[in-house]
C-alpha cells in the first residue's frame, strides 16, 4: 500500500508565506507609522484583587494605533486579568482606562466591545451547538423587521465576507462542534475582528495552532496593523513575539516592570525582566547518546484504531526521549491515550520489556509502568478542588492501604518528596489545587504521575501555555528523568521543544506515522513538511506500513 | 494484580525519596494554620448550631417535646428515609442522582410480599427485599454507565417503571400478614429504649462515614465527583464506581423497604410516595454540593436530625403536614441562599 | 379539670368531606363542653403520613384519636401502641382492622352503599344498559369494598339487564380522571352510565359528559358532596348522587370517643353507645356500627345542601 | 493561504443523524396512533383527534418553556406547584369577583405565575444558586401555599362563573381555545428561540455559561426571565387547568412536573443544556399525550399504565442516546477504514 498523499508541486510554497518552513523569520510588516501618533489606549494605576489575592497593582501602559504590543510575564503575572479588565469582564478596583483620550469604564463586555476593544481570550469562548456565523455574532446578531428578528441571511453574509477578508475558508453554516481546534481558533479570531475594533487583544492565540496556521495569524495581524488597529499580543513564545510585535510591556507578580521597543532588547534580557533571575538553558539535553541508551522498554507494532490512527509502530528504549510531532489533530493524543488504555477500540501489539501486554484500562497501564500526563490540565489532569496531597496520591491509593487515615503519614511523605523534587510552590498540602497558579498546577499533575514510579512516561504537551522559566524547569526535569533511566515520550507541537529535547522524532500526519527522524536528521523544514503530509520521499521511506502480514487483529 | 503492583510502586516511590534528596526553594507546611474563625465557615458547624437552636426552641415551646421516649419514638419518622439519604449523598457527591429510590422501596416491598405469600421464611424476606433493591439499582446503574445517559433522566423513567411494576403485581390488592420478625425490626426496640431502625441507621451512618472519609474508596468517590475525566485518567474505574453506587443505593432502598414493611405491616403500590424529594432535600441541606465533589457524612447526619426535630416539633404543635412542606422548602431555600446573600454579590 | 383532647386524623387535608366531618366534631365538642378537637391529616393520602401524625399524637398524650385510615392494616401497629399508652382509638369512614381500634363507625353499611349506587344508575338509565366505574386509586380501601358490593348487587335479578363493562382508576387527579372518563365514553359508544364513588371522579366524569355533549345520553352518578356536585346536577350530567351526612358522622364519632374516654363505653360486641343528638349506635360482632343509609341528592334538594357541606 | 475546508464531506452523516430525530419521533407518533386506531377505531375519528390535541395543549405549553429552561442547563421542578397555586388563585379570584371578565382573570393567573417564576429566576440568575435545588424548594413552598390560601377547601364548578369555565373549551374556527393557545405559544416561542437574541443567548448560556459571560451575554438577566417565562406559562396553564376540569384543589397536577420533563427528554432535549428545539418539545409532549389518551382506549389493564410509561421513557432516552453517542471525529481518510475492514476479513 502506498500512502496516498502525492507531493504536490508548490504545495510547500504557500502563496502568501514565501518561506516553507519553521523559522522565527520576521515577516515583512509594513514599517510602523504609528510612532508619532497619540495612544489609542492608555492605562494607568490599574489594580485588581481577588478575595485578598492581589492580581494587579498600579499597572500602566499605552498602545498606539497600528502598533503591535507584546504583553509579557510569567504564569500568573496578571496578563489575562488585565485583558479581562480591558474587555469589561472584570472591573478594576482602581485605576483609569483611557480610550482615545477619554476615560472609560465598562459595565459589561458588550460595552467594551462597542467602545472598540475586542479580545481573543485565553480560554476558548465557543458555543459548540451554534453555527460558525452565530458564534461570531452572538449577543449582537443583526436584526431586521418588526418585531425585530435576527437577520440570519445578513449575519451569514457578514461572516462570509469577514472570512473572505481574512482569507480563511470556513463554512459559516457549520456547527462549531464539527470544527477542528484550529478552525475554532479562527472563529474566535474572526469574532474579535468582526467589529471594526480600535484595539484587538490576543491572549495566547497560538497555543493550539500549527506553524502554518500561525503564519495565517501573522498575516491577519499584519492586515490589522496596516488598517491602523492597535494589537495587544500575549504569548510565551519568544520567536513569535519578535516576529510580530513592535514594543513590549513586561509584568511580574502583578506589577509593571518595563516597557520599550523590541528592537532595542535581546531575548535573554527580556527573559531576565520577566523572571527576575537567570533561567539557564531552556532545552537541556540529557546528554545520553543512542549508544548509551538501554534496552527497549516499550515496543508498539501496528497499533490501529478504527477512526483515529492507523498502523503505528515505534519502539522506545530506557533513557531515551522520543518526540512526537504533528499538527494539532494529527491523532497523537488519541494514540497516547490508547496506549494508556483509554480507548478500547484500539488494537495491535504492545510490548513492555519484550512481553506482549494488553492494556484495557488506565489502572492496567499504571500497573505496567506507563504514565500519561494529559494535555488538558484543567479537564484531564488536575482535580482542582481537592487538596494537593490527594491529587498526588490518587493513582497509587490502593498501594497505600484501604484505610487511608491510618496511612496519612505515608501519604504526606510521598507528596512532600515529590513536591520538593519539583520545587512546587504552595503554602500547605491541604490547599486546593485550584488556588495554585497554572504552572504549579501542572507540577502537581507531574508529581501525581511520578508517584506511580513509571518506567515509561508520556508527556502530552507538557509545556503548553507555560512561561519560559517553568518551561526550562520542565525540560530540566525531563532530562533528569531520563538520566534516572526512564523512557519518555514527549508529544509536542512546538518545534524547538521537539528538536531540543528528543533523541528521535516521530512525525504524525492524519493518524499515520509519516517518518521517524533521528536527532541528527531532524531539521525544522523536514519536520514541518512531514507533519503536513508533504514529505518528498514519503513513498520511499515507509518501513512502518510495509509489514502488513504481521498485523494482528482482535 | 493491579493492586499488588500499586503497592510495589508506592513502596518504590518511598524509596526514591531517600535516594534523591533535594531541597526545594519552597517550604510547604502540612496544614494551614488553624483559626477558630475557620470553624464557623464549616457547614457542619452551622448545622450543629441550628440543631441545638431547634432543639432548645422545641423544648421551650412544646411541653411534650423533651421526653426521652417521645424523642426515641420520633426517630421512627425519619430512620428509613435517612438510611437512603446516606448512599444518596455518595451518589450526589459523585455527580449522579437517583430519583427512583421510593419506587424501589415499593417494588422491594412488593417482592417481599410475594415471597411471604409463597412461604419464604422470615429471614429470607430481608434477603428478597435487599436483592430486589440491588437489581433495581443495577438496572439504573447499567443504563447510566452503558449508555452514558444522565442519571436524572434514567431514574425518572425507572421510577415510573418500578412503581408501575409494583402496581401490576398488586393491582387493587395489598399484601399483609408479615411475620413477627419483620415487625420486630420495623418497630421494635433494643433494650426497650433504642428503636431498632434508628440503631440500624446509626450503624449504617458510621459505616458510611468511615467508608467515605477514611478509605481509598471514599477518596475516589470525591475524585470522580470533582472531575470524572481526570479521575478516569488517574486510573480510577469511574463507571464501576458509579455502577456500584447505584447498586448500593438500591440495596439501601431495599433495606429501608424491609424496615418500612415491617413497621407498617402492609404493602401497597403507593408506599413511600414522594420520599425521593425529601431524601434529596435532606442531602442538600447536609451541605452536599449538587455539582458533586463536596459534602460530608457528618453534615448529612446533622441535617437528618435537624429536619427530624423540626418536623417532629411542628407535628407536636399539630401544624398540618402541608404547612411543614412550606417550612422545609423555606429552610432549604434560605440555607442555600443565605451564605450567598451575606457574602454579597460576587464582585467581578 | 383538664379538657378532653380528641384528635381527628383524616386521610388527607383539603378534602371537603372531612372538613364537614370536622364541622360535626366541633359541634359535638361544643355540646359536650370540655372537649378540645385537634384536626389533622397528612399532605398526601398515605399510610406513612398518618403514622407520623399518630406518633406525634401519642407523644402529646391526647385522650382519644378518631381516624379515617388510608390503609386498614398499615395503621394497626401504631394505633395498637397508642392504645397501650391509654389512648382510645376509634376509626370512622374508612376503617382500621379490628386489632387496631376500639370501634369503627361506618357512615353507612357497605352493602347499602353498593346497592344504592347501582340503584341510582339503574334509575337514570331505565334499568338496562352498559355501565362503568371510575374509581380513585386502585389502593383506596373503601372504594374497593364498594366496588365489590356493586359487583355483588349486579347479580341480583332486578339489575340483570345492567352490564358492568369496565373499572378504571383516575387516581383522584382531575386530569387523569377526566381522560379515563373520556376514554370510557369513546371506546364504549353504548355506555349509559358512569358510577364514580369518589368526588374528584364524579366531578371529572360529569365534566367529560358535558364536554362530549352526551348530556341526556350518559348519566353520571356516585358519591359526592352537594357543594361540589351542584354544578353538574344543574348541567344535567348528573341526575342524582348520594352521600351520607359527613357532619353527622364527625359528630357521632367524636361523641362516641368521648364516651370511651369517660369510661362509659368499652367497645364490647353488641354494646350500645349513646351519641347525643343522633341517639345511640349498636356495635356488631366486628366492633362496627353504621349510621343511616346514604342520602340521595338531586336537582330538587342539592342547592339547599350545597350551602351546608 | 486559505485553510482547507474540512467539513462538507464530514458533516453530511452527522448532520443527517441529528436532523433525523424529529421526523423519527413524528413517524413514531403516527404509527402509534394508527396502532391504537387499529385496536380501537374510535380513536381515529376527527373528534377523538380534536380531543387529543386539546388534551395535549397544556403539556405542550409547559414543555415549551421547560425546554427553554433545560436549554440553559437548568430545570424547573416547580411548574406543577406553580400551576396549582396560580390556578387556585385565579379560581378564588373568579369566585369572589364573578363579574370580572375572563381576560382579566387569565391575565391575573399569568402575572401570578410570572411572579412565582421570577422568584426562582432571581435566586438562580442573580444569586447563581443551583436550579434543581431552588426549584425543589419553591416546589414545596408553592404547593403548601395553595393549601394555605384555599384553607384546604375546593373551589368547584358551582363557585366558578360560567364564562370562566367555558373559555378553554370554547371553539374558534373549529378548534378549542386550548389548542389555539398552544399553537400561539408554539409560534411565539419558536420565534423567540430561533429568531431573537434572547432565545439564542439561552443556547449560548447552555453551551458554555462562562464563555457566554465573556461575549457579553447578561446571563443572570436572561435566566431571570427564562424562569419567569416558565412561571408565566405555568400560571396561564393553571387557569386553563382549573377552568377545563372545573375544579381547583390543593393536589391538582401533583407530580406533573416529571411528566413535563419526560416530554422534553423524549423530545431529544439534552439535560446537559445547549441542545434542543421547539419541535422536539412539541413532539415529546404529543407522544406522551397519545400514550396517555390511548391507554384508556385500548383496554390495557389500568395497573399496567405506569409501568408502560416508564418503559416508553426509558426506551426513548436510550434511542436518543444512540443518536447522540459521541461521534468519533473521523480524522482518517475513509479509504483507511475500507482497508482495515478488508484486512480484517482476509485475516485467517
Ligand atoms: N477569578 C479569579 N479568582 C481568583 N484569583 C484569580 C482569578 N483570576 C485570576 N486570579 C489570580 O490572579 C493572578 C493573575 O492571573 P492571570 O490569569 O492574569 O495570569 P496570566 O498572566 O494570564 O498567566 P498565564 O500566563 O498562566 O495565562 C493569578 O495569581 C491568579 O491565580
Ligand atoms: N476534525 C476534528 N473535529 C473535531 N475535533 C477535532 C478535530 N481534530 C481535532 N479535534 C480536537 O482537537 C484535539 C486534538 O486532537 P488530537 O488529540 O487528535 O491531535 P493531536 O495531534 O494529539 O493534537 P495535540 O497537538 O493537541 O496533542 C482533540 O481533543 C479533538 O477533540
Ligand atoms: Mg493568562
Ligand atoms: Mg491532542
Amino acid at each position: 500500500m502506498s500512502i496516498s498523499v502525492m507531493p504536490v508541486p508548490g504545495a510547500l510554497q504557500p502563496p502568501l508565506a514565501p518561506a516553507p518552513a519553521f523559522t522565527p523569520e520576521v515577516l515583512e510588516f509594513p514599517a510602523s507609522a504609528s510612532a508619532a501618533m497619540a495612544p489609542v489606549l492608555e492605562l494607568s494605576g490599574i489594580g485588581k484583587r481577588f478575595q485578598g489575592i492581589v492580581a494587579l497593582r498600579d499597572v500602566g501602559f499605552s498602545v498606539r494605533p497600528g502598533e503591535v504590543m507584546a504583553l509579557l510575564g510569567e504564569n500568573g503575572a496578571g496578563k489575562s486579568t488585565l485583558v479581562k479588565i480591558l474587555t469589561g469582564i472584570h472591573r478594576p478596583d482602581e485605576g483609569v482606562i483611557r480610550l482615545a483620550g477619554q476615560a472609560v469604564s465598562f459595565a459589561t463586555p458588550q460595552a467594551a466591545m462597542q467602545a472598540g476593544i475586542t479580545a481573543v481570550h485565553q480560554e476558548t469562548v465557543m458555543f459548540e451547538e451554534l453555527t460558525v456565523a452565530e458564534n461570531i455574532c452572538i449577543g449582537r446578531q443583526p436584526l431586521c423587521g418588526l418585531p425585530p428578528r435576527i437577520d440570519w441571511r445578513r449575519m451569514e453574509e457578514e461572516a462570509r465576507q469577514l472570512f473572505a477578508r481574512l482569507e480563511v475558508d470556513l463554512p459559516v453554516q457549520a456547527r462549531v462542534k464539527d470544527l477542528s481546534v484550529a478552525q475554532r481558533h479562527f472563529v474566535e479570531i474572526a469574532r474579535a475582528l468582526s467589529q471594526r475594533a480600535q484595539v484587538v487583544i490576543m491572549d495566547e492565540p497560538t497555543a493550539a495552532l500549527s506553524q502554518r496556521e500561525i503564519r495565517e495569524l501573522y498575516r491577519i495581524i499584519a492586515q490589522l496593523r496596516a488598517a491602523g488597529t492597535a494589537v495587544i499580543f500575549i504569548s510565551h513564545k519568544f520567536d513569535e513575539i519578535f516576529a510580530v510585535a513592535d514594543r513590549y510591556t513586561v509584568l511580574r507578580d502583578g506589577r509593571f516592570i518595563a516597557a520599550g521597543a523590541l528592537a532595542d532588547i535581546s531575548e535573554p534580557q527580556l527573559v531576565a525582566l520577566m523572571v527576575g533571575r537567570e533561567v539557564g538553558q531552556v532545552f537541556p539535553h540529557h546528554g545520553q547518546t543512542p549508544e548509551t541508551a538501554g534496552a527497549p522498554v516499550l515496543e508498539v507494532e501496528n497499533f490501529s484504531h478504527p477512526t483515529e490512527f492507523h498502523e503505528v509502530s515505534f519502539s522506545l528504549r530506557r533513557g531515551e526521549v522520543i518526540g512526537f510531532y504533528g499538527l494539532v489533530g494529527a491523532g497523537r493524543s488519541e494514540l497516547m491515550q490508547a496506549l494508556f488504555g483509554l480507548s478500547p477500540a484500539a488494537h495491535g501489539k504492545v510490548l513492555i520489556d519484550g512481553k506482549p501486554i494488553h492494556v484495557n484500562s488506565p489502572a492496567e497501564a499504571i500497573a505496567h509502568g506507563i504514565a500519561y500526563v494529559p494535555e488538558d490540565r484543567q479537564h484531564q489532569g488536575a482535580l482542582l478542588s481537592l487538596p494537593i496531597f490527594q491529587n498526588i496520591t490518587l493513582p497509587i491509593l490502593s498501594g497505600i492501604g484501604f484505610f487511608l487515615r491510618r496511612h496519612r503519614r505515608r501519604e504526606l511523605d510521598i507528596a512532600r518528596r515529590l513536591s520538593e523534587q519539583l520545587e512546587l510552590k504552595a503554602t500547605h498540602f491541604h490547599q486546593q489545587v485550584a488556588q495554585l497558579s497554572g504552572g504549579n498546577q501542572q507540577k502537581v499533575v507531574l508529581a501525581k504521575w511520578l508517584a506511580t514510579n513509571p518506567r515509561v512516561i508520556i508527556l502530552d504537551e507538557p509545556t503548553k501555555g507555560i512561561d519560559i522559566g517553568s518551561k526550562a524547569a520542565v525540560h530540566r526535569f525531563i532530562s533528569e528523568l531520563v538520566q534516572q533511566g526512564l523512557a519518555v515520550i514527549l508529544v509536542s507541537s512546538e518545534l524547538p521543544e521537539v528538536l531540543g529535547m528528543a533523541d528521535r522524532v516521530v512525525v504524525m500526519h492524519q493518524g499515520t506515522v509519516q517518518k521517524v527522524f533521528s536527532r541528527a536528521e531532524a531539521t525544522p523544514e523536514l519536520l514541518v513538511a512531514a507533519a503536513s503530509g508533504n514529505l518528498p520521499s514519503a513513498t520511499g521511506s515507509d518501513p512502518i506500513n510495509s509489514d502488513k502480514e504481521t498485523m494482528s487483529c482482535h | 494484580m493491579s493492586s499488588i503492583t500499586d503497592t510495589a510502586s508506592a513502596k518504590a516511590a518511598t524509596n526514591t525519596a531517600t535516594t534523591a534528596p533535594r531541597t526545594s526553594r519552597y517550604q510547604i507546611s502540612e496544614r494551614g494554620s488553624f483559626r477558630a474563625a475557620d470553624l464557623l465557615r464549616h457547614w457542619e458547624t452551622l448545622l450543629g448550631l441550628l440543631l441545638i437552636a431547634v432543639f432548645c426552641i422545641n423544648c421551650l415551646l412544646l411541653p411534650h417535646f423533651f421526653d426521652l421516649t417521645n424523642l426515641a419514638d420520633s426517630t421512627f419518622n425519619f430512620s428509613e428515609k435517612a438510611l437512603i439519604a446516606l448512599p444518596m449523598a455518595l451518589l450526589i457527591i459523585c455527580r449522579e442522582i437517583d430519583i427512583s429510590v421510593s419506587a424501589i422501596i415499593a417494588l422491594s416491598s412488593v417482592t417481599m410480599g410475594l415471597a411471604n405469600h409463597y412461604g419464604v421464611p422470615a429471614y429470607g424476606l430481608f434477603f428478597v427485599g435487599i436483592a430486589t433493591g440491588v437489581a433495581c439499582g443495577l438496572l439504573n446503574g447499567l443504563l447510566v454507565t452503558r449508555f452514558a445517559l444522565p442519571s436524572i433522566v434514567v431514574t425518572i423513567g425507572s421510577m415510573s417503571l418500578f412503581r408501575g411494576l409494583a402496581s401490576v403485581v398488586l393491582g387493587d390488592q395489598a399484601f399483609t400478614n408479615y411475620p413477627e420478625l419483620l415487625s420486630d425490626w420495623g418497630q421494635g426496640y433494643f433494650f426497650d429504649v433504642l428503636p431498632r431502625p434508628f440503631a440500624v441507621l446509626i450503624v449504617a451512618a458510621a459505616v458510611f462515614a468511615l467508608l467515605l472519609h477514611g478509605t481509598t474508596w471514599g477518596r475516589r468517590i470525591y475524585a470522580i465527583g470533582n472531575n470524572p475525566v481526570a479521575a478516569r485518567f488517574s486510573g480510577i474505574a469511574v463507571d464501576r464506581y458509579r455502577l456500584m453506587l447505584f447498586v448500593l443505593t438500591g440495596a439501601m432502598a431495599g433495606l429501608a423497604a424491609c424496615l418500612l414493611t415491617g413497621r407498617i405491616g402492609s404493602t401497597r403500590p403507593n408506599i413511600a410516595l414522594g420520599w425521593e424529594l425529601e431524601i434529596i432535600t435532606v442531602v442538600i441541606l447536609g451541605g452536599v454540593s449538587i455539582a458533586g465533589g463536596a459534602g460530608t457524612m457528618g453534615g448529612v447526619l446533622l441535617a437528618i436530625l435537624t429536619l427530624g426535630m423540626v418536623t417532629y416539633g411542628l407535628a407536636l404543635a399539630n401544624i398540618p403536614g402541608i404547612i411543614m412542606t412550606i417550612v422545609v422548602g423555606v429552610l432549604l431555600l434560605t440555607t442555600i441562599a443565605a451564605p450567598r446573600l451575606l457574602r454579597g454579590k460576587s464582585s467581578r | 379539670a383538664d379538657k378532653v383532647r380528641i384528635a381527628m386524623v383524616v386521610k388527607s387535608l383539603g378534602n371537603g368531606f372531612f372538613d364537614a366531618a370536622h364541622e360535626g366534631a366541633r359541634e359535638a365538642a361544643k355540646q359536650l363542653g370540655d372537649v378540645d378537637i385537634i384536626y389533622t391529616g397528612p399532605t398526601t393520602p398515605t399510610a406513612e403520613g398518618q403514622i407520623e401524625i399518630v406518633n406525634s399524637l401519642i407523644s402529646q398524650k391526647v385522650d382519644a384519636i378518631v381516624i379515617s385510615a388510608n390503609d386498614a392494616s398499615a395503621l394497626v401497629p401504631i394505633t395498637k401502641k397508642a392504645m397501650q399508652r391509654g389512648i382510645k382509638v376509634l376509626s370512622f369512614d374508612s376503617g382500621i382492622a379490628r386489632a387496631g381500634r376500639l370501634m369503627q363507625l361506618n357512615p353507612s353499611n357497605a352493602e347499602l352503599i353498593g346497592v344504592k349506587q347501582i340503584q341510582m344508575a339503574s334509575d337514570a338509565i331505565g334499568g338496562a344498559g352498559e355501565i362503568a366505574i371510575l374509581s380513585a386509586t386502585a389502593q383506596a380501601t373503601n372504594q374497593n369494598i364498594w366496588i365489590g358490593e356493586m359487583k355483588k348487587a349486579l347479580t341480583r335479578p332486578e339489575f340483570s339487564k345492567i352490564r358492568l363493562i369496565a373499572t378504571v382508576y383516575g387516581d383522584d387527579q382531575s386530569d387523569k380522571s377526566y381522560r379515563e372518563a373520556i376514554g370510557l365514553l369513546r371506546s364504549n359508544p353504548n355506555l349509559k352510565a358512569i358510577i364514580a364513588p369518589t368526588t374528584v371522579g364524579i366531578n371529572a366524569a360529569g365534566k367529560a359528559v358535558v364536554d362530549e355533549k352526551l348530556v341526556g345520553k350518559v348519566y353520571v352518578t356516585g358519591l359526592g358532596l352537594p357543594s361540589e356536585m351542584a354544578g353538574h346536577v344543574k348541567s344535567g350530567a348528573v341526575k342524582s348522587f348520594a352521600i351520607w351526612n359527613p357532619i353527622d358522622l364527625g359528630y357521632a364519632v367524636t361523641y362516641a370517643a368521648y364516651q370511651f374516654v369517660k369510661g362509659k363505653a368499652q367497645g364490647k360486641d353488641g354494646e350500645s353507645i349513646s351519641v347525643g343528638r343522633m341517639g345511640s349506635i349498636k356495635l356488631d360482632a366486628e366492633g362496627e356500627a353504621a349510621l343511616a343509609p346514604p342520602f340521595t341528592y338531586d336537582a330538587g334538594n342539592v342547592d339547599k345542601f350545597a350551602r351546608i357541606f | 493561504m486559505p485553510l482547507k475546508p474540512l467539513l462538507p464531506q464530514k458533516m453530511a452523516p452527522a448532520g443527517l443523524l441529528t436532523r433525523r430525530r424529529e421526523p423519527l419521533l413524528a413517524a413514531l407518533i403516527a404509527v402509534l396512533i394508527l396502532l391504537v386506531g387499529w385496536r380501537a377505531p374510535s380513536f381515529l375519528t376527527t373528534r377523538s383527534m380534536d380531543n387529543l390535541l386539546t388534551d395535549s395543549a397544556v403539556l405542550i405549553m409547559l414543555a415549551l418553556t421547560q425546554m427553554l429552561v433545560i436549554v440553559t442547563r437548568g430545570v424547573d421542578l416547580s411548574v406543577a406547584s406553580n400551576l396549582a397555586l396560580s390556578g387556585m388563585m385565579s379560581a378564588l379570584l373568579a369566585m369572589h369577583f364573578p363579574q370580572l371578565p375572563v381576560a382579566v382573570v387569565i391575565a391575573a393567573a399569568l402575572c401570578i405565575g410570572l411572579a412565582l417564576g421570577l422568584i426562582n429566576g432571581w435566586l438562580i440568575g442573580y444569586l447563581s444558586l443551583p436550579p434543581i435545588v431552588v426549584t425543589l424548594g419553591s416546589m414545596s413552598v408553592y404547593r403548601g401555599l395553595v393549601f394555605v390560601l384555599s384553607g384546604g377547601a375546593w373551589v368547584s364548578s358551582r363557585n366558578m362563573p360560567a364564562d370562566f369555565i367555558a373559555f378553554p373549551l370554547a371553539r374558534l374556527g373549529g378548534l378549542t381555545h386550548l389548542v389555539w393557545l398552544a399553537a400561539l405559544a408554539v409560534a411565539v416561542l419558536w420565534y423567540a428561540a430561533r429568531h431573537t437574541r434572547f432565545g439564542r443567548d439561552l443556547y449560548a448560556i447552555g453551551n458554555d455559561p462562562v464563555a457566554a459571560g465573556y461575549v457579553g451575554i447578561a446571563a443572570p438577566q436572561r435566566l431571570f426571565w427564562t424562569y419567569g417565562l416558565s412561571g408565566a406559562m405555568a400560571g396561564l396553564c393553571g387557569y386553563l387547568w382549573v377552568a377545563r376540569y372545573a375544579v381547583a384543589y390543593t393536589e391538582i397536577a401533583y407530580g406533573f412536573e416529571l411528566t413535563v420533563i419526560a416530554a422534553c427528554v423524549i423530545g431529544g432535549i439534552s439535560i446537559a443544556g445547549g441542545v434542543g428545539n421547539i419541535s422536539g418539545a412539541v413532539l415529546g409532549a404529543l407522544f406522551l399525550a397519545v400514550i396517555n389518551n390511548a391507554l384508556p382506549m385500548v383496554q390495557i389493564s389500568p395497573f399496567w399504565q405506569s409501568a408502560l410509561t416508564g418503559l416508553v421513557i426509558l426506551s426513548a432516552v436510550i434511542i436518543n442516546a444512540r443518536g447522540e453517542k459521541k461521534r468519533h471525529k473521523q480524522i482518517l481518510p475513509l479509504h483507511f477504514q475500507a482497508d482495515t475492514a478488508h484486512v480484517a476479513r482476509s485475516a485467517p
